[in-house]
């Protein structure tokens, strides 16, 4: 009966034997001259890698907005109103001829009949939508996964130093840089395992009500001026209607496992949501009446001009509702001291209790992600978002050279500095939670409820007055302002120095074990 | 009419004619914690009745690792028992077989040499650091801090090793015998010990910071699972927990053993919060004070090990003859102070070398008694926080 | 089918300045992603009507408020299936799981209505269906074919303080009374 | 001073005690029990009053111009839209304005601080929590809602602070909630200004819908134009009880006003809101809460028809008159002034009906200021007698407590308008009395005037505007001195401040058209009945009469309780109010106040028919003219005083003969006329009866009929069985029986009682009558036009 | 088809008030029904957004309408949930033909 099942292995084919011997043989190979070298050498691949990644969406940023200006041109040449006039597809036209691309990109001084480049016909597709759609949607699909993998291997690292041990060390040779993908491919080649009283189709969906909001937060969230998949004008709300969506997954994970451990974290999971989701939007609207949109890019682009531009010194209540949302957000994604859904020591795992495999992953997939997502609209929110706190106008006499734009696109903006900020955000959500122990159900609603939600409200309050003040036009309020705002910058950045300083003398003291105090294990004779 | 229907009922999570006959309310829920459940130190199982998080009823249900302990002990000579009395509480072991060799002593008049009972005393005080340092790091884990327990761990590693050294065990160390020892300390030990005295002390500030004095630690634990001291002792409690209630009794000091009485320590107690850097909201017997009365025992215990480290002299190790001796026709109870509570052992003997009776009094088995009296209306995530500070070890509650 | 949802969704933005590319009006695009986005609203509510389990139920209801949400999202309504998804599917329906949780027993206990309600039913859904949409079939719309712009925020809070103040604020007062109603009704009577 | 300099300090000063108020809430209990209180006296009161100085040392220094200039261009916000209405919310600055936060800032702080003594010996702890924090919460809020509502210029902002004072008025009366009479007393307030309130309610819809603003000043304007044009609210033919609309709307403003400063009929809560402590008597209940109905009035008298003032000033001159008559036999010394509050309430409310605009609110600052005092003293007494109220108790406590007898005679002398009438008696051109001989001889005055010579100048008003609008020159009819004085005033703004004027802008332009509209207004105002003029006359001999009866009681004569007279002691930090109010008192506020009320007559009324007598002068003219209304207005005091004496002199005994004598009348009195037994009969006992009665129906009538139809059935049933054959018949009757079981069951089976089954019913409906739509209705095209016309612009 | 136009969404919203009528009908769960009744209110809420967009002038009537259709549906959800508590706590189930403790 079985050659019917698996028929070519009835007549095996030379052909096969060869095709898997050479991959085989190829696999080995590489194994054997990329151990070496990933192990030895893990370091410098990595921070080339950093800068690779680094030139790459910079030069991607340069060469797109050469392509954009040459749509936008060729558009009013041709007058049409649209700006996106070569269209999505673009069933009509095949867009602009390489041949002009490449004179945009030689410049003026290009000669005309001059055959275009190779870089040109490279960049033809760029014009059209579906193609930067296309372009954007891996780098996002990429982050998405790339995220979670290396943020759950540091955190185990930070997890490791915090508790006076090292974390993994072994997978990958260099400080177990391997070990988050090691364990993705161990939890995917586990057993699939549903419990018999478990809802088994609600079982299996669960875990994509988690992953599918949190990979559509990413949508909204914009990493640059440029760098934003889609340019959503109710961009906070939609980010935060994602993140409040995640608890669904929560809940019916929870409650489609029939365990009553699980119940009680699906459970914890909904109170909890019902009172720090308030605090944390009303947090939020706080830089919103400061700034007057819900777009994210547009809250970015007010906060261009360095470090005292940043919303959270524009004026105490805001600098109050940043601390305030970095608590909520905390609970938001279900951390320490917040993580009562799954709290290990009172519900067995909560709501995680009956998974393990690859839902799990994909829960753990979620969480991660969604830490990032927080950690990225506090950075848009009250950190400014992708700008440097170099005041952008400082490079004005830098010029406008190719150089002098990536140069400018380094230092003064960029996705680099969103994502080193939300790395500081993730690296701030990982200590808390290994130094701070959890707390109880009734103390986190009222906490929420009773101290973060009036706090909140008063911020509201007290910001809207500001805002009123401010945009009074009186001169001795702006200076007033002007003083409170320098004087919160100047805060802040003791804050961060003293962050600074902490990290810097944890890292100089380090000590990975005790010494001499290492006794022989031997009896002695 | 359709009635209501029932499609493969595997697992009801409220029995109907529980509902029906008004022993469960409608929102009520019966959940077993344990025995596989991470917060009962071992294989404790505690059936909690609860209303949503409230916990109204929790009753603890024992015996998962009963392992007929005082039986053996009926079949065997003594020195071959002492090996199972570390097996008893397993994270004090050096205090078990101290417990049974002073019985054993006490019944047939054995007068151990003062060498033994210094080195004693530094091994069991070791092991009661040892002992708290488990309970103060597992405590942090009930609380979801996970930290204090490798901080801990790497400081009882320290003590394990210095075990190690002197007796080639780790956990089940056997060392007491009856007696005396039966291994001298290995050259230099004592220096290692004292220098490890200095590295521990100030490590219980850092504990202190990092845990004792944290808000959060202290919302969780302060008037949590307070027990007064009428109850304290109407249940039996000994040990942190008896003494968190304010009652200031050990038996140290009390009906002192192995030459206790030569040293000069304090026995902590409980106390209200506000004075002497106790946090406010803390109240005398509650789940702060049994675990803050631990931390300033340690400091005690390394102030009793400096002394006995201190007045350690040259000199006999062991009593003569204690192997194969016939035991009196009599019977002895002694009680010592275990890191956990008071630690009994009853023997009775007939004339042979074999105990005609062994019956010991656990004090995790007696302070566990109290649990169902104290885990009434409070919040599910106290139940976590009222056990670890009781500190049971399973393995002694059912022997 | 996580890759699916997202690029859906994603696509779906019809925010009236995005320059990238979103699903221009009259547009391919658009109508493939308003078939994708219906098919989901109908298989989702045909789900609600079939599913015999209420947690089920819930869970189909969620996915086609969502549904209706990127439906929004094509229409332009930003805002509103911005709200749609955070308030509806992310508050209210939370509510009713939460509901659905407390009051049930066990996840496959359900009652059914009898087996003659359930086909008269089926009967006269189907009949409103069809000739609601044979109604809808001979309507003829005037200025259908143009489908304004979108509207922005600003313009919705503006007239929410002025021309709609008074329903604005009684819906305050509305939800301020449920607030305390909800509370009064679901506390413990002990 | 910038522009808004003195709204931003007015607004400045009215959210101070909010937030004052909020502190208190938070951290009240935190702060304690001394602390709190002084909290809201720097915060709540404090700040509020060195604004309110600021702003009227500032205001005094603007010229008359200046005023009017500020008063025009006052802020003004749009605060939201309903429909396309916009809803202001601004500052009403005038002279008024400034007067009133300055007398309320003033008082209230001096009570503010009186409280701390006060509350100091009272026990504020219920079921073991302190509220001491929350009596000066309430305090601050109270404050905050009296600027507010006195700096409101909006009739919608005005109506949301006058809820918020009865709030306050209510959580304050019932602070000692733990004791029954407190919270029914509160109840009684909240429940008895809601009567009034609903009338405000009903007065506020017409203003909205018919004039369509909710500003004052808009709707002052454009109710003068529909007057003239008879367009708007006149064009209706809408009448109740013989009142126009617009009189309705006038008289539903001034039901607030009942409600509120407690007028005859509503009159019945102010007494039993005395249960609440002392300070908050003084303040709310006798000096600025009770008197925003006054405000009220003055501030929607533009809005008012002359049938609406008549109203006005019947309720007046009912409410000063019985409650006068009350306050004689009342022994309790906290509800003596009370009543003695209604019946100078009444007056203020009286003269704003005969059209005395000024002399009302002055007789309402001067009121304020001597009968807080007059409260203040009887809280000092209150607790220095250990909680004793009874006045039959007190006696000769002049000896124990010298500096509050002395207070609450200056009090006394006040509020009896003593002063000296002969003509000559003056100082530095002003006659020398206290403030309460000034205004209530105003009061009098334009009764008079109202009463007797009204023809005649309303005659000469006619010729007036006959020559001309605004060229009128003040009128002198007879020697009287009554004038117009907004007449007056157009004609100044006219002859010399036109170019101001202009300047100003569309709101004074805007006013002086109103102010020709006014006039003929005024016109029509009917002559007062002659009676009221004597009430009013009469009861100016009672007031003295029952406050030196009040005074003598407790502080002269011997002391008639040992028990009390032993207790009693003076608080020192209870004397610094009753002194600076003393001082109040005597200067009279006539130098401050006098005048800034008239100033603001000329903008906050500008064209309203106000009439006033300029001051002495106008009391000269008129006492010249008759000489014995001079005598009798200005000596009442004297008899009032000499009566009280005597009667009094001796203790209570020749008191007890008198009311023996005058036993019925006097029950009358001490049951207060049956006010609350009335009440309680007609409505709560109304609606006991009216459940009675439906139940009476229930039982003997729906009853009856049902045991008569059985009984009749058992007979008949006993008949056919008896007399009919059971066989014969049963066939016949079981297969009826049968059918119509059946016939029941069919009809009832939709009848489910379950809602899925009444939906599925309603959608089947739905769906064929769809289906006939589109089967038979219509053909394609016409439905399609119908749907579309419903959705197409 | 290709050209998506107003009719499609309504189209679109008459399955959700037929879905959500049937629900109504159908379901003896409490909550069931008021999930019922959740899809008739987007069933609305479809057809005002629809109507808005494709009206002509752009206004933005129907959205606020829209707005507060679920503002009040959350408003109602919270209520009926509670109303759906109490009920289990007296009755112990949530099934609405039991509860039918008026009906004579």
């Amino acid at each position: 009966m079985s050659q019917f099942a698996v028929p070519w292995r009835e007549k095996p084919e030379p052909s096969h034997g060869f095709v898997s011997s050479f991959i085989v043989a190829l696999a080995k190979g590489i194994y054997a001259i990329a151990t070496p070298i990933v192990t030895r050498f893990p370091g410098s691949i990595l921070l080339s890698a950093v800068v690779a990644s680094c030139f790459l969406v910079w030069a991607h940023a340069l060469l797109f907005s050469y392509v954009d200006t040459a749509v936008l041109e060729r558009a009013a040449e041709v007058g049409a109103a649209n700006p996106n006039a070569f269209g999505y597809f673009s069933p009509s036209t095949w867009g602009l001829p390489p041949s002009v691309i490449g004179t945009l990109l030689a410049g003026d001084a290009a000669v005309e009949g001059q055959s275009p480049g190779l870089l040109s016909y490279l960049l033809w597709p760029v014009q059209f939508g579906f193609t930067r759609d296309m372009i954007a949607f891996g780098a996002i699909f990429a982050w998405f996964n790339i995220v979670p993998v290396y943020v759950i291997w540091w955190e185990r690292k930070v997890a490791g130093r915090i508790q006076s041990r090292l974390g993994p060390m072994r997978v990958g040779g260099w400080h177990g840089w391997a070990q988050s993908p090691a364990d993705g491919i161990k939890l995917v080649l586990k057993e699939d395992f549903i419990p018999d009283a478990a809802d088994s189709i609600l079982f299996r969906a669960a875990p994509y009500f988690a992953i599918i909001p949190s990979a559509l937060a990413f949508v909204a969230l914009p990493f640059g001026v440029t760098y934003i998949f889609r340019e959503v004008d109710v961009a906070l709300v939609f980010i935060l209607a994602m993140l409040g969506i995640e608890v669904m997954s929560v809940i019916l994970g929870g409650w489609a496992s029939n365990n009553k451990w699980s119940v009680y974290g699906g459970m914890r999971e909904a109170c909890q949501m019902v009172a720090y989701e308030i605090p944390m939007g009303m947090a939020l609207l706080v830089p919103v009446v400061c700034v007057g949109s819900l777009s994210l890019k547009y809250i970015g682009e007010v906060q261009a001009d360095g470090w005292f531009s940043w919303l959270a010194f524009r004026n105490p209540f805001a600098f109050v509702a940043f601390v305030t949302y970095f608590i909520a957000s905390l609970a938001s994604c279900k951390r320490a001291p917040f993580d009562l859904p799954e709290a290990e020591s009172e519900l067995v795992a909560g709501f995680l209790t009956e998974y393990s495999g690859f839902r799990w992953a994909l829960f753990f997939f979620a969480e991660y992600a969604a830490m990032f997502v927080v950690g990225g609209l506090a950075t848009i929110m009250f950190l400014g978002g992708w700008n440097s706190p170099i005041p952008s106008d400082w490079g004005a006499g830098l010029g406008e050279s190719i150089w002098a734009k990536g140069l400018k696109g380094i230092l003064f903006s960029g996705p680099i500095w969103f994502i080193l900020k939300c790395v500081f955000f993730l690296f701030l959500q990982l200590w808390v939670r290994w130094t701070l122990p959890r707390i109880r159900l009734d103390q986190v609603l009222y906490a929420c409820v009773q101290v973060l939600l009036p706090l909140t409200m008063v911020l509201l309050f007290g910001t809207t007055l500001w805002v009123w003040a401010s945009e009074s036009g009186n001169a001795t309020w702006d200076v007033i302002a002007s003083i409170v705002s320098k004087v919160l910058g100047i805060v802040g950045l003791a804050f961060g120095f003293g962050f600074v300083a902490i990290a810097g003398y944890g890292f100089y003291h380090r000590r990975r074990l005790v010494g001499n105090l290492v006794i022989d294990p031997l009896p002695g004779s | 009419m359709a009635e209501t229907t029932f499609e493969s009922t595997p697992d009801l999570l409220l029995d109907h004619d529980r509902v029906e006959q008004g022993d469960l309310q409608t929102e009520e829920l019966l959940v077993n914690m344990g025995p596989q459940h991470p917060s009962t130190h071992g294989v404790l199982r505690i059936v909690l009745r609860t209303d949503g998080e409230m916990v109204l009823e929790a009753e603890p249900h024992i015996g998962y690792l009963h392992r007929c302990a005082e039986k053996i002990g009926e079949s065997v000579q003594p020195y071959q028992y002492i090996p199972y009395t570390d097996r008893m509480d397993y994270i004090a072991g050096m205090n078990n077989n101290q417990a049974f060799a002073i019985a054993i002593e006490r019944l047939c008049g054995v007068e151990v040499p003062e060498r033994a009972k210094r080195i004693r005393v530094i091994m069991a005080e070791l092991n009661r650091i040892a002992s708290h340092l488990v309970a103060l790091g597992t405590y942090g884990l009930d609380m979801g801090a996970f930290t204090p327990f490798t901080w801990c761990f790497r400081e009882r590693e320290m003590i394990l090793d210095l075990f190690e050294a002197a007796c080639g065990a780790r956990l089940t160390y056997s060392y007491i015998t009856v007696g005396g020892v039966h291994d001298d300390l290995p050259d230099g030990w004592v220096e290692r010990c004292e220098e490890f005295l200095d590295f521990f002390e100030p490590k219980i500030v850092d504990y202190n910071n990092l845990l004792s004095f944290n808000h959060i630690f202290v919302k969780r634990t302060a008037t949590v699972g307070v027990i007064t001291a009428e109850d304290a002792l109407a249940f039996g409690l000994t040990g942190a927990a008896l003494r968190a209630t304010g009652v200031r009794w050990d038996l140290r000091k009390v009906t002192p053993y192995d030459g206790y009485e030569d040293y000069d320590f304090d026995i902590p107690i409980g106390q209200d919060g506000g004075i002497d850097g106790v946090p406010r909201g803390v109240v005398t017997g509650d789940c702060w004070s049994r675990y803050y009365v631990r931390i300033l025992e340690m400091t005690q215990s390394v102030r009793i090990m400096r002394q006995a480290l201190k007045r350690l002299e040259e000199g006999p190790i062991e009593a003569k003859k204690v192997k194969g001796i016939k035991l009196p026709a009599d019977e002895v109870y002694v009680e010592i102070e275990n890191p956990r509570g008071q630690l009994g052992f009853y023997v009775q003997g007939d004339g042979s070398a074999i105990p005609a009776r062994v019956k010991a009094r656990g004090p995790s088995f007696c302070n566990l008694a109290i649990t169902s009296h104290t885990c009434r209306d409070i919040l599910l995530a106290d139940v976590p926080a009222i056990i670890g500070s009781l500190d049971v070890v399973l393995g002694e509650v059912d022997r | 089918m996580s890759l699916l949802v997202l690029l859906t969704a994603s696509s779906a933005f019809g925010a009236p300045s995005d320059a990238t590319g979103a699903a221009a009006p009259g547009s391919v695009l658009e109508a493939v992603l308003f078939y994708i986005v219906a098919g989901g609203v109908v298989v989702s509510a045909l789900g609600v009507c079939i599913a015999q389990n209420i947690v089920r139920m819930a869970v189909w209801l969620f996915t086609a408020l969502a549904s209706v949400a990127v439906m929004y999202f094509l229409l332009a309504a930003n805002f509103i299936g911005a709200i749609q998804l955070i308030v509806y599917a992310g508050g209210t329906l939370i509510l009713l799981v939460f509901g659905v949780m407390l009051t049930s027993k066990s996840p496959w206990i359900r009652f059914e209505a009898p087996k003659l309600e359930l086909v008269a039913a089926t009967v006269v859904c189907v009949g409103l269906f069809l000739s609601l949409c044979t109604l809808l079939g001979r309507a003829a719309w005037e200025s259908v074919d143009e489908a304004t712009a979108g509207t922005s925020i600003a313009t919705i809070g503006r007239a929410l303080i002025t021309e709609y103040l008074v329903p604005f604020e009684m819906a305050g007062v509305v939800l301020m009374i449920v607030m305390v109603g909800a509370a009064h009704m679901a506390r413990q009577e002990k | 001073m910038g522009q808004y300099t003195y709204e931003i300090l007015l607004a400045c000063g009215v959210l101070s005690p909010l937030v004052s108020f909020w502190l208190l809430v938070f951290a009240g209990p935190k702060l304690g029990k001394p602390a709190a209180g002084w909290v809201a006296v720097v915060l709540g009161m404090g700040v509020p009053l060195v604004l309110a100085t600021i702003v009227l040392i500032g205001w005094l220094g603007e010229t008359e111009g200046g005023r009017a200039a500020l008063t025009a261009g006052a802020y003004r916000g749009t605060w939201a839209y309903i429909g396309t209405i916009p809803v202001t919310v601004g500052v009403k600055l005038d002279s008024l304005t400034v007067a009133m936060f300055f007398m309320v800032t003033l008082i209230a702080f001096l009570i503010f601080v009186f409280s701390i003594g006060y509350m100091k010996g009272h026990s504020d702890e219920v079921a073991g929590k302190s509220k001491y924090h929350r009596f000066f919460a309430y305090l601050s809020l109270f404050g905050f809602s009296m600027l507010g509502l006195v700096l409101s210029s909006s009739l919608l902002f005005l109506f949301i602070f006058w809820e918020l004072v009865g709030l306050c008025s209510y959580l304050l009366i019932g602070y000692y909630f733990d004791k029954g009479f407190a919270s029914a007393a509160a109840m009684k307030a909240f429940i008895t200004n809601r009567v009034g309130d609903f009338g405000f309610l009903i007065g506020l819809m017409l203003v909205f819908m018919h004039l369509g603003t909710l500003d004052l000043d808009e709707a002052a304007t454009v109710f003068a134009q529909q007057y003239a044009a008879g367009t708007g609210i006149f064009a209706s033919h809408f009448t109740l009880f013989g009142w126009s609309l617009a009189t309705i709307m006038g008289v539903g403003l001034f039901c607030g006003a009942m409600g509120k400063s407690a007028q005859f009929p509503l009159h019945v809560w102010l007494p039993d809101a005395m249960a609440g402590p002392t300070p908050v008597s003084a303040l709310i209940h006798a000096a600025t809460m009770v008197a925003a109905g006054v405000y009220l009035v003055a501030r929607v008298y533009r809005l008012m028809t002359p049938e609406a003032l008549a109203f006005v000033a019947l309720i007046g001159c009912l409410t000063l008159t019985l409650m006068a008559l009350i306050a004689i036999v009342q022994v309790d010394i906290k509800k003596c002034l009370a009543y003695s509050t209604l019946s100078q309430l009444g007056y203020m409310i009286f003269a704003m009906g005969c059209g005395a605009w000024i002399a009302a609110l002055f007789h309402l600052i001067t009121h304020a200021f001597f009968k807080a005092m007059l409260f203040l003293c009887s809280g000092q007494v209150i607790e220095g007698c250990h909680h004793e109220q009874d006045m039959r108790k007190m006696g000769g406590l002049m000896k124990k407590m010298p500096v509050t007898g002395i207070t609450f005679l200056v009090g006394v002398l006040a509020i009896a308008g003593t002063g000296i009438p002969i003509p000559g008696a003056e100082i530095a051109g002003r006659k020398i009395g206290l403030g309460g001989f000034f205004s209530k001889d105003e009061i009098l005055a334009v009764a008079y005037v109202r009463a007797f010579e009204w023809d005649d100048i309303s005659k000469h008003e006619e010729h007036g505007e006959a020559h001309g609008a605004g060229h009128t020159a003040a009128p002198e009819p007879e020697g009287s001195r009554a004038m117009l004085v907004a007449d007056r005033t157009q004609a100044e703004h006219h002859d010399e401040h036109q170019p101001a004027a202009a300047a100003h802008g569309a709101q004074s332009t805007h006013d002086s058209h109103g102010g020709a509209d006014r006039a003929a207004i005024f016109k029509d105002m009917k002559k007062l009945p002659s009676w009221m003029f004597y009430l009013a006359i009469f009861t100016a001999y009672v007031t003295p009469f029952y406050m030196m009866r009040c005074w003598w009681m407790t502080f002269m004569g011997k002391p008639r309780d040992q028990h009390v007279y032993d207790h009693a002691h003076e608080t020192p930090l209870m004397y610094v109010p009753l002194v600076v109010l003393a001082i109040g008192t005597f200067v009279s506020s006539y130098f401050l106040f006098r005048p800034l009320i008239e100033d603001a007559s000329h903008s906050a009324t500008s064209a309203a028919m106000v009439l006033a007598t300029d001051g002495e002068l106008g009391t000269e003219a008129i006492h010249a003219a008759h000489g014995w209304l001079r005598w009798y207005v200005g000596g009442a005091f004297l008899v009032g005083f000499i009566v009280a004496i005597a009667i009094y002199r001796n203790g209570l005994g020749l008191a007890e003969q008198l009311k023996k004598v005058f036993l019925p009348i006097h029950t009358i009195l001490w049951n207060k006329y049956y006010f609350d037994e009335v009440y309680d009969v007609v409505w709560v006992k109304g609606c006991v009866l009216v459940a009675h009665i439906a139940r009476f129906f229930d039982t003997y009538f729906i009853d009856l009929l049902v045991n008569l139809s059985a009984a009749v059935t058992e007979r008949i049933a006993a008949f056919s069985g008896l007399v009919i054959d059971n066989h014969g018949i049963d066939g016949i009757v079981n297969g009826i029986a049968k059918t119509s079981i059946d016939i029941g069951g069919v009809a009832r089976a939709p009848q489910t009682g379950r809602i899925r089954n009444y939906v599925l019913f309603a959608t089947a409906v739905a769906t064929v009558v769809v289906v006939c739509v589109l089967a038979f209705g219509m053909d394609s095209g016409s439905g399609a036009a119908t749907v579309a016309s419903s959705v197409a612009p | 088809m290709l050209s998506i136009g107003l009719t499609h969404y309504l189209v679109v919203a008459a399955v959700l008030l037929c879905t959500g009528l049937f629900t109504i009908m159908t379901k003896r769960n409490a909550i069931g029904i008021l999930i019922g009744v959740e899809l008739l209110l987007n069933a609305a809420n479809v057809n005002l957004v629809a109507f808005d967009r494709f009206r002509e002038g752009g206004l933005f009537d129907g959205q606020i309408m829209a707005l507060f259709i679920i503002v009040l549906a959350a408003a109602e959800a919270a209520i009926a949930v509670g109303i759906c508590i109490n009920v289990y706590k007296n009755l112990a189930t949530v099934d609405v033909d039991s509860a039918r403790q008026l009906q004579g």
